[in-house]
């Protein structure tokens, strides 16, 4: 099925979208959005994990396997994020992140 | 338990028995009979000295206990004393004792005054025993952290500032001072051996040039800003102006010695070969803080300020005498240590009483002090005398054994220094002379002062015992002098040996 | 695999049952009866803290995954004490009254968390790694919004979810690119196939940036201080001592073991970092004047020591960085909790409201000043010896240099950490805080830090027991 | 002959300044005849050593010894250099010891009269006693470290006693001056003794000034701008002389140290004190004679100058004490002078004997003429002779003595002044016709302003008195009349038979060519005096008018006083003292706190980084691992 | 076929990526991150990782984005638009992003990758099954029980800040 298909292509995608979720996280105040590039960066990390144990080490499952977990982690990682999101918007009536600076310098 | 660890002990002992003291009248007594008990254990050790030294006993050091601490890393409680610690704590045990009587009044916070006081004590002589430069550097810096809050609630003026910049500027040299004690001790063993914090080990080793030369200033500057080095030295004025009575006493007194002490005992003793090499650029540096802090002394208008810039000029003679290096002026710069720490001490305990009676330090309003205080100001001309040098006490056997021995020193850098340093003593003489005839002499400014009263009981004592010691060693200078002498062969030896190639190529 | 085999995991299998006791008694106890949780779980955790302290076999289980020896043990053994001090500190305020439904959930989500560590100290492959580090990270988010009352303890809880997602996520991707470029995950293999090309150079720089993130290492450290002043005071004695230390096991040993051939590139980030963290940490700290914030600040710093002992690759680096740890929870922890007791009674958080605290409070601002002390590194309090250890460790490997930056830095610190010392004992004020009484528990926890801070530092067997497993390079 | 016993000729007094010093104020006026008591040991046994050195133990084949009488090493410096304390007895140790013990002896019993009063009789005598006790230790010196040692001794009793009436501002400012200005010529002669000892490797008169020994047969040959450096050590350690000696310019601390009490006037700043520097010179006078003859006729030229110019000042001045001191300066730079004419051995050592003559003779005219002074204070209760004049009807004792005091000094025979000045002229005709010629100016202008002087006195109009003036009590007269004694009969002692440089002694005759011309100047000037002053007249009055200028200046100690006190408050505290302490606050101190001031500043701006906003520490975070991979893997790996 | 699959997906990606975290409609963010899960999937079913891209399509692209989407309804209004990033900052942040992917780019297509020499193994349930609950080299029962102790820890954590109760008192 990959014939043809360069193991650096898949790369490439990665981590274009690696960086896109990273530009998402930072100019994108809406908690949601950022929870949500958080969710393409973890993506893209589990595209790498695959391809790789595709391309280049077929006779083991860990890229496979890490990737699982990775989207295990990120379930609650988000169940816990929205929580504390959906917390933070009854204390500020807003998700605005520029919102919830009270603490600084 | 040794004699040497009793030192440690009877200090710690005393603070504990202080937290339990219930009242003024029992922590006064409390340190009182603590630091008699010191005094009495440094008589002691004195005559046990002699008696070893006499018996034949010729180690460079004394009465050595060894306990390891750190068994991987080699380091250990090592203790152990020569001539010159034991004059050193001779000298602390005075100090210590008169500060106890000169801080007889204090009523705030009296407990922890005491106890700060007397952990402080307890880290100077700690300092002295130790033979081994990581307990050296801990007590070091238990000598020197007691200090802030010493000078931070009891003392007065801008004392937040003054004890903030002063905890800062010694902790800044104590913490250049670490980079170079843990340099010497990765440069311990170089042939493989076991790394070592040991003085006498260390000393036993030859330390690479290179390393000598980076890590030689920083152990010496390290050291020398406690001992007021030249520019390190402003944390003097203000510190001194704003602590307390005994807290001046003991930390012009003992504490700036520290500094020095730890220049000869640490930087120039483990690293000859730099110290032949460099010294000529400190030995810059103190002959200007020699001369530059006698000037500064001349205008100033307050007791302590004089004292403090006067303390800078006679600290610098201390480091001059130390970088000439040769024994008589290092020996006259070890006596000038225990000079200058009893004289200004004294100092600062008639500085105290004054102020304690007049309230104010600014010598222009006050004035004729000879009629109404004839015991303090007798006493206070006195401590002057031996401040410019008067033959008869301390401050002029400390002063000419270094001036002798500088000028043994045959070419014109070290002549040059020396006449420049020895000019000092006639600035000294016009600040000196200039607070007597203002302060003490003339006539009474002040109504006021024709009320006021003598010295009290437990001042008299502070005050007594210490021109004992200035009157002392100034007549009788030959034991003092003997006992430093025969420490320092050993010493000195090491230091020459080293230096003699290198001194052909500075000497200018 | 046999049960002696299982029983390496003794630690997390106790914390285990711990969690479940808590569990149980949050699901039977009611009513009136509730607040006997705190009782049950923090015995609970004192009992496993004591069974882990056992000595035990070391041991390699599941394929490589856990591996367990005795210097893992100590490290496990240092959180689980600073935990069981944040347990007992923890008593008085869970009982108050707004804490009052909340109380199992701060046993089980620190229980669990420790549980994490436990794995992550322990992994010996990248995958128990990952997920020990996010569970000792993701529950800790909801500990931080604890105070769900209070605007700040909720931008705590956001901020820290968020900013340690994205921290695991540029972490990950370094893992990813370390799994491409050698073919494992696990250390050993790892190790041995590694190279030097600028892909896992990469990687490892990803991968180093994500536990920065956990040490607070700057630039990375921007949360720390929001989070710590807006979780409740235990929570933020939590998140920076234990997480800080399990962080900085871990990070040291797969930088030891894994990736010892990288040495020139990890060092020379490091030594950057070093410089850049104590100096902004301490600049940071000059100012602030909010106690939890000031704690925060001046721990980026300590983090930065931290780094002097990891930089120099060697043995006696890993036993000052473990050593100093062990000390650090107990300084921050009297720190901290003196912070508690004094926010629990008045509320009073900020700087100016302790002037004068010794004249009210001697017992209180004693403690204080001796855990300021000790992370100053004054003698002859343990923290002294800490960071002598910590320097000494980094000259051995000749950074002398960066030794006196350091220890030039501990010159600020010392300024701030006296400012505090001053407003207790040298500030006058009018209205000074009252006196009050402490309850047990906290006394409790207070004289266990105090007693710690004084001994360990004293008492060289604990030094020489760590360097006794520690391994270098 | 063992002379052990004479350490107790310094230890008394010292006991007795410890004993009075700290227990003085239980029993005040008895301390005073406690002093006396001591003193009058110290007068018995110096007479006794002088008599037994002299006569009995001194001479060895013709020759006298320098002998150790007491010897304790004090300190050691190196192995070499060491100090002694002791006793070192050879002719001009012994005639100081007389000198000494005499002029305090007298000193004491007159201030149980004339100190009667004041309020601190106990403290006085004990500064007496501190300062015989210096002086002695001083000369008697095995070395000259312990020289050293009593010299600031001495000095700070000078100091001391000078501020006695340490209310008065003026007391107190002169006594300082009298500290600093010596203590700066003490550092010249400190810096001379170590260039010396370096040399020598040796403080030990004995070995220094030994023929053979290190300084002069072994000199070293190094020079130092143009002279050897043996030359400048002696330059400076004359330096010293010049300071406790009052030379030009060092001199201006003695008038002004005339606030102090008339005897202490009479003791140390007329007959002992000031004179150690003339002694000193003599001390080493072999190393000055065949190691630094430079040194010596600088001496001699200064000696003659500064005779010359404290004469002149002398003649105008109000002050009857400082006219004295004046003259003491004119008097000292005279034996000076002698010294720096003098040779080493045989009829050569002429000018060192004269000046150890004189330095006798001085010392008791001189002492005579400030007690004697100190009477007519005592009686009128004012300083200044135009508040004077017609006492010799109410002081007859005093008068009496005062006028044999003044011949003496002016040179009449058969005086003690006249036989000792007589040499110092013969000395300077042998060897330096020019300074010959400005000691004979110096003599008649000695008798012109001595006379005056007591023709101002006891003559001329006679004021109103507030209270009518009386003689003094037979405590201070008696010391008049035995110092009066000894102003007529010293000069008849052959010194040449006890004194000389070479320790040889040898015999002199009176040169009458010299003599009498001198008499006769002497005579001139007493009668010029005479003239103006033994009636008001306005003559005085009419020179001073035409001499305006001069007169003015001269009357103003041409203005060296104000030169000192530009150099000292405008430059040194002015230009140095005060821009240091402000350089040490402002600049030193700055920088310091610049560092803690930069910090805070450092911490204030970077405020902004933690702004609080989210994506801007998200943004820091990405930046810093994107910039370590570019710095750490591309750039610098 | 496969390739041009690969380059749908691949354009996909980027292309609803992109639009995810530039969108100025939350809920169309939403669903363009929908998308993106697919596709990812979908590159999954490519690699013949079926087991893994089953877990996509449900746990990833439905639970979580479920998940999301119910947040967004419950916090922000569905017609809500997000002005306009501010230039400078999505200046700096985009140059971060593009430097980002030139580093990173830069190292990947510099290194060797190795294609694989061994065999592959086939990916079946059953292999997948007995791999998770091995506890021998390659086996993963010790993650699976680690990461249940995660789910647990972050259950009771998104309960104790999403329970109301705390609130009544503030």
């Amino acid at each position: 099925m990959i014939a043809g298909i360069p193991l650096t292509h898949f790369l490439i995608v990665s981590t274009i979208m690696f960086f896109i979720g990273i530009y998402g996280f930072m100019v994108r105040k809406n908690l949601i959005t950022m929870l949500m590039s958080i969710e393409l960066i973890l993506n893209s990390v589990n595209i790498n994990f695959v391809v790789f144990n595709k391309y280049l080490y077929p006779h083991q499952l860990h890229g496979h396997f890490f990737s699982i977990f990775v989207i295990a982690v990120a379930a609650a990682e988000a169940a816990v994020a929205i929580a504390i999101i959906i917390n933070v918007y009854r204390r500020f009536n807003s998700i605005d992140v520029e919102q919830a600076s009270d603490m600084k310098y | 338990m040794d004699i040497l660890t009793l030192f440690v002990v009877i200090p710690t002992l005393t603070v504990f028995a202080i937290m339990f003291a219930k009242n003024l009248e029992q922590t006064r007594m409390i340190s009182a009979v603590g630091m008699t008990a010191q005094l009495i254990n440094a008589v002691r050790l004195i005559i046990a000295y002699y008696d070893e030294r006499n018996a034949g006993n010729t180690a460079d050091f004394l009465f050595q206990k060894t306990y390891v601490w750190f068994d991987s890393l080699n380091i250990e409680y090592a203790i152990g004393i020569d001539g010159i610690g034991v004059a050193m704590i001779a000298l602390t045990a005075v100090i210590i004792f008169t500060g106890v009587f000169a801080s007889w009044t204090m009523e705030d916070l009296p407990k922890e005054f005491f106890i700060s006081l007397i952990i402080l004590a307890t880290g100077v002589f700690g300092f002295f025993i130790s033979l081994d430069l990581f307990t050296m550097f801990l007590f070091y810096e238990v000598a020197v952290i007691p200090m802030y809050l010493l000078i931070g609630i009891w003392g007065s003026g801008p004392k937040e500032y003054s004890a903030m910049k002063l905890t800062l500027m010694l902790m800044g040299g104590s913490a250049v001072l670490m980079v170079g004690l843990i340099g010497l001790y990765f440069y311990s063993a170089p042939d493989g051996g076991e790394l070592t914090f040991n003085v006498i080990e260390i000393a036993k080793v030859h330390m690479p040039i290179e390393a000598q030369r980076f890590f030689f200033p920083l152990t010496f500057v390290g050291f020398g800003v406690l001992g007021a080095l030249f520019p390190f030295h402003t944390w003097s004025p203000d510190g001194h102006a704003s602590a307390p009575t005994a807290v001046s006493m003991l930390h012009a007194g003992v504490l700036m010695k520290l500094g020095s002490y730890g220049a000869f005992r640490v930087a120039m003793y483990l690293m000859p070969e730099a110290a032949n090499e460099m010294s000529w650029f400190f030995l810059i540096l103190v002959t200007v803080s020699v001369v530059y802090g006698a000037f500064g002394a001349v205008m100033q208008k307050d007791l302590k300020y004089i004292n403090a810039y006067s303390s800078v000029s006679h600290c610098g003679l201390i480091l001059f005498g130390l970088l000439m290096l040769n024994k008589t002026a290092i020996d006259g710069a070890i006596i000038q240590m225990i000079s200058h720490g009893i004289m200004t001490a004294l100092f600062f305990a008639l500085i105290g009483m004054i102020y304690g009676r007049t309230h104010t330090r600014l010598i222009h309003e006050m004035g004729g002090l000879l009629k109404v205080m004839p015991f303090l100001s007798a006493a206070y001309v006195i401590a002057g005398l031996a401040s410019l040098g008067l033959p008869g006490l301390s401050g002029f056997v400390a002063e000419m054994t270094i001036f002798v021995g500088a000028f043994q020193q045959n070419d014109l850098f070290h002549r040059v220094a020396t006449v420049i340093a020895a000019s000092s003593i006639v600035i000294t003489a016009v600040y000196i002379l200039r607070v007597v005839g203002i302060l003490l002499q003339g006539p009474i400014k002040n109504d006021k002062y024709f009320k006021l009263s003598d010295a009290t009981w437990f001042e008299r004592v502070a005050v007594i015992t210490l021109i004992v010691g200035i009157a002392g060693i100034g007549m009788f200078p030959y034991f003092l002098s003997d006992l430093i002498m025969d420490s320092l062969h050993p010493i000195m030896d090491h230091i020459i040996e080293a230096g003699k190639p290198a001194l052909s190529q500075v000497s200018l | 695999m046999s049960f002696e085999q299982v029983l390496l995991m003794r630690n997390e299998l106790v914390l285990v049952i711990a969690m479940l006791i808590v569990l149980a008694a949050e699901i039977f106890l009611s009513g009136n009866n509730r607040k006997l949780v705190i009782p049950i779980a923090v015995g609970a955790f004192a009992i496993a803290t004591i069974i882990a302290w056992f000595p035990q076999p070391e041991g390699v289980i599941f394929g490589g995954m856990y591996q367990t020896d005795t210097l893992r043990q100590i490290m496990k053994n240092v959180l689980n004490i600073g935990v069981l001090l944040i347990f007992i500190q923890s008593m008085p305020w869970l009982r108050k009254p707004e804490q009052n439904f909340q109380m199992s959930e701060f046993y089980l989500i620190i229980i669990a968390t420790l549980i994490g560590m436990g794995f992550m100290i322990s992994s010996g492959d990248f995958l128990m790694f990952y997920l020990g580090l996010e569970t000792a990270t993701i529950p800790v988010a909801a500990l931080a919004a604890y105070d769900k009352g209070k605007r700040k303890s909720a931008e705590a809880g956001i901020k820290l979810i968020l900013s340690s997602a994205l921290s695991s996520g540029i972490l990950l991707y370094g893992l990813s690119m370390i799994y491409g470029t050698t073919g494992s995950i696990y250390f050993h293999e790892v190790a041995n196939a590694w190279g030097n090309t600028p892909l896992q150079m990469l990687a490892v720089v990803f991968f180093m940036s994500g536990m920065f993130f956990k040490l607070s290492i700057v630039p990375f450290h921007f949360w720390t201080a929001d989070v710590y002043e807006g979780a409740p005071v235990l929570v933020t004695s939590y998140l920076s001592v234990i997480s800080k230390a399990a962080a900085a096991f871990i990070f040291m040993i797969i930088l030891f073991k894994v990736f010892p051939t990288s040495i020139e590139l990890w060092k020379n980030v490091l030594y950057a970092l070093t410089i850049i963290t104590i100096t902004l940490g301490n600049i940071f700290a000059i100012r602030q004047k909010n106690m939890k914030r000031f704690l925060a600040f001046s721990s980026i710093a300590q983090a930065g020591f931290i780094l002097l002992g990891i930089i120099g690759g060697n043995a006696m680096g890993m036993t000052a960085v473990v050593y100093f740890a062990l000390i650090y929870i107990f300084s921050n922890l009297a720190a901290f909790g003196v912070v508690a007791a004094i926010s629990n009674v008045t509320g009073k958080e900020y700087m100016n409201d302790y002037d004068g605290l010794y004249r009210t409070n001697p017992k209180l601002s004693l403690v204080m000043m001796l855990a300021l002390f000790s992370l100053a590194g004054i003698p002859p309090v343990a923290g002294f010896f800490g960071k002598f250890f910590l320097f000494m460790a980094a000259a051995k490997s000749g950074y002398y240099i960066l030794v006196l930056i350091a220890v030039i830095n501990t010159i600020v610190s010392l300024y701030y950490y006296l400012l505090v010392v001053k407003a207790m004992f040298v500030n006058k004020n009018e209205h000074p805080i009252a006196w009050f009484k402490s309850d047990w528990a906290t006394r409790i926890a207070l004289i266990a830090s105090v007693l710690g801070i004084i001994a360990v530092g004293l008492i060289s067997h604990i030094w020489e027991y760590i360097n006794a497993f520690s391994f270098g390079i | 002959m063992d002379f052990s016993y004479t350490i107790w000729i310094i230890l008394v007094p010292f006991f007795m300044f410890l004993l009075i010093g700290l227990t003085g104020h239980w029993y005040k006026k008895a301390a005073g005849l406690l002093g006396t008591a001591g003193l009058a040991f110290v007068f018995l046994a110096s007479y006794y050593t002088a008599y037994k050195y002299f006569f009995e133990a001194g001479k060895v084949d013709g020759v006298y010894q320098q002998i150790i009488g007491y010897k304790l090493l004090w300190l050691s410096f190196t192995d070499k250099l060491t100090i002694d304390l002791g006793v070192m007895l050879d002719p001009i140790s012994v005639m100081m010891l007389v000198v000494v013990s005499t002029v305090s002896f007298m000193v004491h019993i007159y201030s149980l009269g004339y100190m009667k009063e004041e309020a601190g009789f106990y403290r006085f005598y004990a500064f007496l006693s501190l300062f015989t006790f210096a002086m002695m230790g001083l000369v008697v010196a095995t070395n000259i470290f312990q020289m050293y040692i009593f010299w600031e001794l001495v000095g700070v009793s000078s100091y001391l006693l000078i501020g006695f009436y340490y209310d008065r501002p003026s007391a107190v400012s002169a006594s300082k001056k009298a500290f600093i200005v010596t203590r700066f010529a003490d550092l010249g002669f400190l810096i001379g003794i170590l260039i010396l000892s370096y040399y020598t490797q040796t403080f030990d008169f004995q070995i220094i000034t030994s023929q053979n020994g290190p300084a002069i047969a072994g000199a070293p040959a190094q020079t130092f701008m143009g002279f050897s450096i043996l030359t400048w050590a002696m330059l400076l350690i004359f330096m010293g002389g010049a300071g406790k000696s009052a030379m030009f310019p060092l001199h201006i601390w003695l008038p002004d140290a005339m606030e102090g009490p008339t005897p202490v006037s009479a003791l140390i700043h007329a007959a002992t004190m000031v004179v150690a520097g003339v002694y000193l010179v003599a001390r080493l006078f072999p190393i000055y004679s065949f190691a630094a003859p430079d040194a010596l006729t600088f001496i001699g030229y200064l000696g003659a100058f500064t005779s010359l110019f404290a004469a002149i000042i002398a003649m105008t001045q109000f002050d009857i004490k400082r006219v004295l001191a004046f003259s003491t300066l004119s008097q000292i730079g005279y034996m000076m002078l002698a010294l720096g004419v003098s040779g080493y051995g045989e009829h050569n050592g002429l000018g060192y004997t004269a000046s150890m003559f004189h330095l006798f003779t001085h010392a008791m005219f001189k002492a005579l003429l400030f007690l004697g002074a100190g009477a007519v204070i005592h009686a009128v209760h004012s300083n200044f002779t135009y508040e004077m004049g017609g006492l010799r009807k109410y002081l007859k004792i005093t008068h009496i003595t005062f006028l044999v005091a003044v011949l003496a000094i002016a040179g009449i025979p058969p005086f003690a002044g006249f036989w000792s000045k007589d040499e110092i002229l013969v000395a300077a005709w042998e060897h330096n016709k020019l300074l010959f010629w400005v000691e004979y100016l110096v003599a008649g202008i000695t008798a012109f302003y001595m006379s005056r002087l007591y023709f101002l006195i006891f003559w001329n109009k006679t004021p109103h008195y507030h209270h009518t003036p009386h003689e003094a009590p037979l405590v201070m007269t008696g010391p008049l009349m035995f110092l009066a004694l000894m102003a007529i009969f010293a000069g008849l002692i052959p010194f040449s038979e006890f004194v000389s440089p070479d320790l040889t002694p040898y015999h002199t005759h009176l040169h009458y060519n010299i003599a009498i011309p001198s008499v006769l100047i002497a005579l001139l000037g007493i009668g010029v005096a005479a003239a103006f002053y033994l009636k008001e007249t306005s003559y005085p009055d009419k020179i001073t008018a035409a001499l305006k200028g001069l007169y003015k200046a001269t009357y103003n100690k041409f203005y060296i006083d104000e030169v000192y006190m530009f150099v000292t408050h405008k430059i040194i505290f002015g230009l140095i003292s005060k821009p240091i302490a402000w350089f040490d606050r402002q600049v030193i101190d700055g920088t310091m706190n610049l560092f803690g001031i930069g910090t805070l500043w450092a911490s204030r701006k970077t405020k902004g980084l933690q702004s609080g906003q989210l994506q801007q520490y998200a943004f820091a975070f990405v930046a810093g691992a994107v910039i370590l991979v570019l710095s750490f893997v591309y750039i610098w790996a | 076929m496969n390739v041009v699959i690969f380059y749908t997906f691949a354009a996909i990606i980027l292309l609803f990526s992109l639009l995810a975290v530039t969108s100025r409609k939350i809920l169309h963010a939403a669903v363009f991150l929908l998308f993106v899960l697919i596709s990812t999937s979908g590159l999954y079913f490519l690699l013949e990782y079926y087991f893994l891209a089953a877990v996509q399509l449900t746990l990833y692209a439905g639970g979580i984005v479920v998940l999301i989407v119910f947040s967004i309804l419950l916090t922000s209004g569905i017609d809500d638009r997000f002005p306009l990033v501010k230039p400078l900052k999505a200046a700096a942040s985009g140059g971060l992003a593009i430097l980002g992917i030139v580093l990173a780019l830069a190292a990947v297509l510099r290194f060797p990758f190795a294609a694989a020499s061994s065999n592959a193994l086939v990916v079946d349930m059953k292999t997948i099954g007995r791999s998770l609950l091995s506890y021998d080299v390659n086996g993963y029962v010790l993650p699976f029980e680690a990461i249940s102790i995660l789910l647990l820890a972050a259950m009771i954590a998104a309960i104790v800040v999403a329970k109301k109760k705390g609130e009544k008192q503030s």
